[in-house]
């Protein structure tokens, strides 16, 4: 069982970001990664990021991931790819399966950023090959480079509904419409603006009956719905697309922390049942930290900061030292991201979560 | 069924649109961000200083018409793709917008399109008339196009209609 | 609503207990279950769903008898159990192994199979190695031969307790999960009824304690022991018969079950040495433990190598101070009973609740429970040793 | 052929330069570039359906393409189950559909 000081699992914005600051601090850190190269969304992500000049608003996602990348190759930082963490057990020990060996870790402190995944909407032939979630077709086209359909349905009018229909705009898709059930978009106007001015039309209070095609998608009956959601059929449509993205919402990866034993709670805002933590990003299980999606549905933004806190955090706690300046500095630009009409739940929610900590969590 | 509508009165009176009057002097920056995101290159990026956020970075950014030379540094720099340059004396009978382009085939001098407005309807014919290519600000074109100028407040986008058929497929 | 009175209460909602709920409320009795969790969520929904009627070495002539009378009318009934409960249970009777992997448990095999033939099973059989791997091709070359009974078989644990579940709910009787049963209320040598968590009283003439490795919370007199183990499953294989199957590994007891419907391999039992009593009711699973089945698999199946294990989970069966099960009246109250630390849960869940109900409606069994009468452990001092190992459970296996 | 490649996009630019290689989906010849993943070539040839389930013998193919939700397996040189959205291609792969989990077959069972 090889000993470490920290481990951090998942290398995405808030995994890389949280590996920096820990290590510029000193401290052994361990990044895995299960996929061949880390980064996680920040790769797909061609738009230009929001913010202010400390987060490194108007960098597109991926130069800010190269960025990352090479600051953890400078800082030597142990990096371990392709290694999948199939277990999170009692004591802060991790199993790894790493090229099809099997490795068990001890880490004294153990930071989670795994993240989230798609929340799937199921309608009559949704299982059609032809279907995926939004960032899924995102992952296609920016990564893979590779169009998975050329007339596209969008269904939710989030900012990942809305800036993928941007994003497939860009890679040369032909996108039919953005259906949203709700009657306002969920984004944020600009994003709506961008595709709207090249023709793309956002159809309010409307909702997907069917997706049509014996073996893939080959089209699709959209549907408008009354105040109370349900459909109003005599009205319905039909499309003809070959791809239909689903972008309605996602839900942190929580299986490793729900195996480690950590309390949950339920916030909506922040993208259903999320982790109980502190304001050091500490859960219910001592020495087992998390940060970036894992730990609330934001922005990659939000998770880098998260991040580079969770790290802090470790690093007090390993090397005995307070931080507390920069961790103040960290606090004050993910407030930047949590305030006005859309942050401003998420910035409750958080909140909630570090009150309710202290009231279940009696250390 | 039911469609999100966006026209001019979202943008009018509100902090980042120029008055009538500024509009009839000469090229002007025209920001159409109207919700309190947390962002603001746009600020930082003005060589004269004439876009504030100020602090929380959530604020609508005010647009200092008098400062405003039109020079256009902030259209490739606003993260919305919100920020466009309106010059309402291109010639005689044409206004002319700058708008950030970024999809193929990217447009050269010349080319000849439709505009559109902000719903992506139809409004009337337009013609490129400067360009600067994306390379120049991290991807970001800038396509400057004139049009009939009485739909200087309409129009906000163009579709290439004879632009030599780049595309990738 | 939970009600004040009730005619018959059921502690746990397990194989057992629903079992024992179906048949009373079929015999027309007034029957509420309480259950601390879910449904099965108990050994009832953690074990392989081997149905093995005589597992272990039972040499002895008078236990091989008395089970092998229950397990036989057992198996019966499985055959049926499908249309009497119209419930799907994936019931399979594909025989089963008990494979040696090396000399020592292959004369113990070839001993048992002898003291059970004596006995009177007419139907186990000795199989060398060549006839034992025509029968399982999976199986390592290196096995030395096999018991095989040609009547186990193999079951969906989930379906059949819920089988029981649904249609005794269909005959009137009323499940309450998640509600924990705090004691059991008893007065001058009578149960009277049972007292809830939230400190609810619900008055009843008869009680039957079902809760197998948890008996002994409301029944201290008899110490039930909690046994807990790990269970692993892999990806699907190609489909060959490979039979339920136990095989015995220096004293380390594990049950590998053959293959699901759709053709995953799941093996249970592995356990790690001396557990703190307390700890067998920790169902987190240890990295070594996923190590330790996996290692085994491998020895008792060849060219799995790269096969993925897919899930794994621990459960906590019960086991008695002699490895046979503690069922009946419960010594000195009236009208309680008990029925716990079934090692093989599959091949007596139906007929234990056949007999326990004839017991509570009629006074006296089809077939005699004697053998398993709790008598023989009420108020004995089990001297189990206050870390309990498993040098001591495999002597029991090797006196039974 | 159709290619559902994306060789010019406006942000990323050109289509990076990578080794042409071959992989065999179903025994047909498909051309693949190295650091493609499986569902990429298919999918860029226009092959969207992967697999067919077990019990309704549904069509399936990507839905998550960041291997987590498993409908893209498909049983690549004989090994079933393997997510072909995560896995780049050889040279020389054998890529073949599977009716829901794939099934191991060993020369000594």
């Amino acid at each position: 069982m090889e000993e470490k000081e920290l481990v951090i699992i998942g290398g995405g914005p808030a995994g890389l970001s949280a590996a920096i600051e820990a290590r510029k601090k000193g401290v052994d850190v361990l990044l895995l990664d299960e996929n061949l190269r880390p980064g996680g969304q920040l790769f797909k992500q061609i738009h230009r990021f929001f913010g202010s000049r400390e987060h490194m608003a108007g960098v597109r996602g991926f130069v800010i991931g190269e960025r990352l990348l090479n600051e953890v190759k400078e800082l030597g930082i142990d990096v371990w790819l392709n290694s999948v963490v199939y277990g999170l057990f009692k004591d802060n020990v991790i199993g790894v399966v790493k090229e099809n060996k099997n490795i068990i870790l001890k880490a004294k402190c153990i930071i989670v950023a795994t993240g989230a995944i798609e929340n799937p909407l199921s309608f009559h032939g949704w299982t059609l090959p032809g279907v995926m979630g939004a960032g899924a077709c995102q992952t296609m086209i920016n990564i893979n480079r590779v169009l998975p359909g050329k007339k596209v349905l969008m269904i939710g009018s989030g900012n990942v509904g809305l800036i993928v229909s941007y994003q497939l705009l860009q890679a040369g898709a032909d996108v039919c419409g953005v259906i949203e059930i709700m009657p306002n978009i969920g984004g944020y106007l600009v994003h709506a603006a961008k595709i709207k001015r090249f023709g793309v039309p956002i159809y309010l209070s409307t909702t997907i009956l069917e997706a049509e095609g014996k073996e893939e998608v080959e089209g699709a009956v959209i549907c408008p719905v009354d105040n109370d959601f349900k459909p109003i059929l005599r009205k319905r449509k039909e499309i003809d697309v070959d791809l239909i993205c689903i972008a309605v919402g996602l839900t942190p990866l929580n299986e490793l922390l729900y195996q480690a034993g950590c309390l949950f709670t339920y916030k909506p805002y922040l993208g259903g049942t999320v982790a109980l933590h502190n304001a050091d990003m500490e859960t219910s299980v001592n020495g087992i930290y998390i940060a970036g999606d894992l730990s609330g549905i934001e922005e990659a933004s939000t998770a880098m900061e998260e991040g580079k806190l969770a790290g802090l955090s470790v690093a007090e706690r390993l090397n005995g030292k307070s931080y507390k300046g920069e961790k103040i500095d960290v606090l004050r630009r993910l407030n930047d991201f949590r305030i006005g009409t859309f942050g401003e739940k998420r910035r409750i929610s958080k909140e909630e979560i570090i009150k309710e900590y202290y009231e279940r969590v009696k250390d | 069924m039911k469609e999100l509508k966006i026209d001019a009165s979202f943008y009018l009176n509100k902090s980042g649109y120029p008055s009538e009057g500024r509009v009839k002097k000469g090229p002007v920056a025209v920001i159409e961000c109207i919700e309190d995101i947390p962002c603001n290159p746009c600020e930082a990026i003005c060589p004269f200083g004439a876009i504030k956020v100020g602090f929380p970075i959530t604020n609508l950014p005010e647009l200092d018409e008098e400062r405003c030379t039109g020079c256009g540094r902030c259209i490739t720099a606003c993260p919305g793709l919100a920020i466009f340059v309106l010059n309402y004396n291109f010639s005689e009978k044409e206004a002319s917008l700058s708008i950030p382009y970024e999809l193929l085939p990217f447009p050269e001098k010349g080319d000849t399109g439709i505009c559109l407005d902000r719903d992506g309807k139809y409004v009337c014919n337009g013609k490129v008339v400067r360009v600067i290519p994306p390379e120049k600000n991290h991807m970001t074109g800038v396509v400057t196009f004139s049009f009939p100028k009485k739909y200087y407040n309409i129009v906000r986008s163009l579709k290439i209609k004879n632009g030599k058929e780049k595309n990738n497929m | 609503m939970i009600p004040e009175r009730v005619e018959i209460i059921v502690i746990g909602a397990g194989l057992m207990g629903c079992s024992i709920a179906y048949y009373l409320s079929k015999d027309k009795r007034e029957v509420v279950v309480f259950e601390k969790g879910n449904i099965a969520s108990g050994a009832s929904g953690r074990n392989g769903g081997q149905v093995i009627q005589l597992e272990g070495r039972d040499k002895n002539p008078k236990t091989i008898k008395e089970r092998l009378a229950i397990t036989k009318e057992n198996n019966k009934i499985l055959k049926e159990l499908e249309k009497e409960l119209n419930f799907n249970l994936e019931y399979r009777r594909t025989g089963s192994l008990d494979i040696a992997l090396n000399k020592e448990e292959w004369d113990d095999i070839k001993e048992t199979v002898k003291a059970q033939k004596e006995a009177g099973d007419r139907e186990i059989e000795i199989l060398g190695r060549k006839e034992t791997l025509k029968l399982s091709p999976l199986l390592t070359d290196n096995v030395f031969g096999a018991r095989y009974r040609p009547s186990d078989g193999t079951i969906n644990p989930f379906f059949l307790t819920y089988g029981f579940a649904f249609s005794a709910q269909k005959h009137g009787a009323r499940i309450f999960t998640h509600t924990s049963v705090k004691n059991i209320i008893k007065e001058n040598g009578k149960v009277k009824g049972v007292e809830l968590e939230d400190g609810k009283k619900v008055h009843s003439d008869i009680v039957i304690n079902a809760t197998n490795a948890w008996s002994s919370f409301l029944c201290p007199e008899i110490d039930i022991l909690p046994l807990r183990q790990v269970a692993v499953v892999t990806e699907p294989v190609a489909k060959l018969p490979v039979y339920p199957m136990e095989a015995f590994i220096e004293g380390d007891a594990i049950f590998t079950t053959t293959q699901t419907k759709s053709g995953n391999l799941v093996a249970g039992g592995f356990r790690t040495q001396a557990r703190e009593r307390r700890l067998h009711y920790d169902y987190s699973v240890e990295p070594v433990e996923l190590s330790g089945s996996s290692a085994i698999f491998k020895r008792i199946f060849k060219g799995i190598e790269d096969v993925c294990i897919i899930r794994s989970w621990s459960g906590t069966m019960a086991v008695t101070g002699d490895c046979l099960p503690c069922l009946g009246r419960y010594p000195e109250v009236k009208n309680l009973y008990i029925a716990a630390g079934f090692l093989n849960g599959m091949a007596y869940g139906p007929m234990i609740g056949k007999l326990l109900s004839e017991l509570i409606v009629y006074g006296k069994t089809s077939i005699p429970i004697e053998i398993f009468s709790p008598e023989r452990f009420y108020k004995k001092k089990i001297n189990w040793p206050k870390l309990y190992n498993y040098t001591v459970l495999a002597e029991f296996f090797a006196r039974v | 052929m159709k290619d559902y490649r994306i060789y010019q996009h406006p942000i990323l630019g050109k289509i990076p330069e990578r080794k042409k290689i071959t992989i065999y989906f179903n025994g047909k010849k498909l051309t693949a570039y190295e650091g493609e993943t499986i569902a990429s070539v298919l999918y860029a040839n226009g092959i969207r359906r992967l697999r067919k389930t077990e019990k309704f013998n549904e069509p399936r193919g990507i839905f998550c393409a960041i291997g987590r939700c498993t409908d893209c397996v498909m049983t690549v040189d004989g090994i079933p189950d393997v997510r072909t959205c995560i896995t780049p291609v050889r040279d020389g792969m054998k890529v073949e559909f599977q009716k829901g989990l794939g099934k191991w077959k060993k020369k000594n069972w």
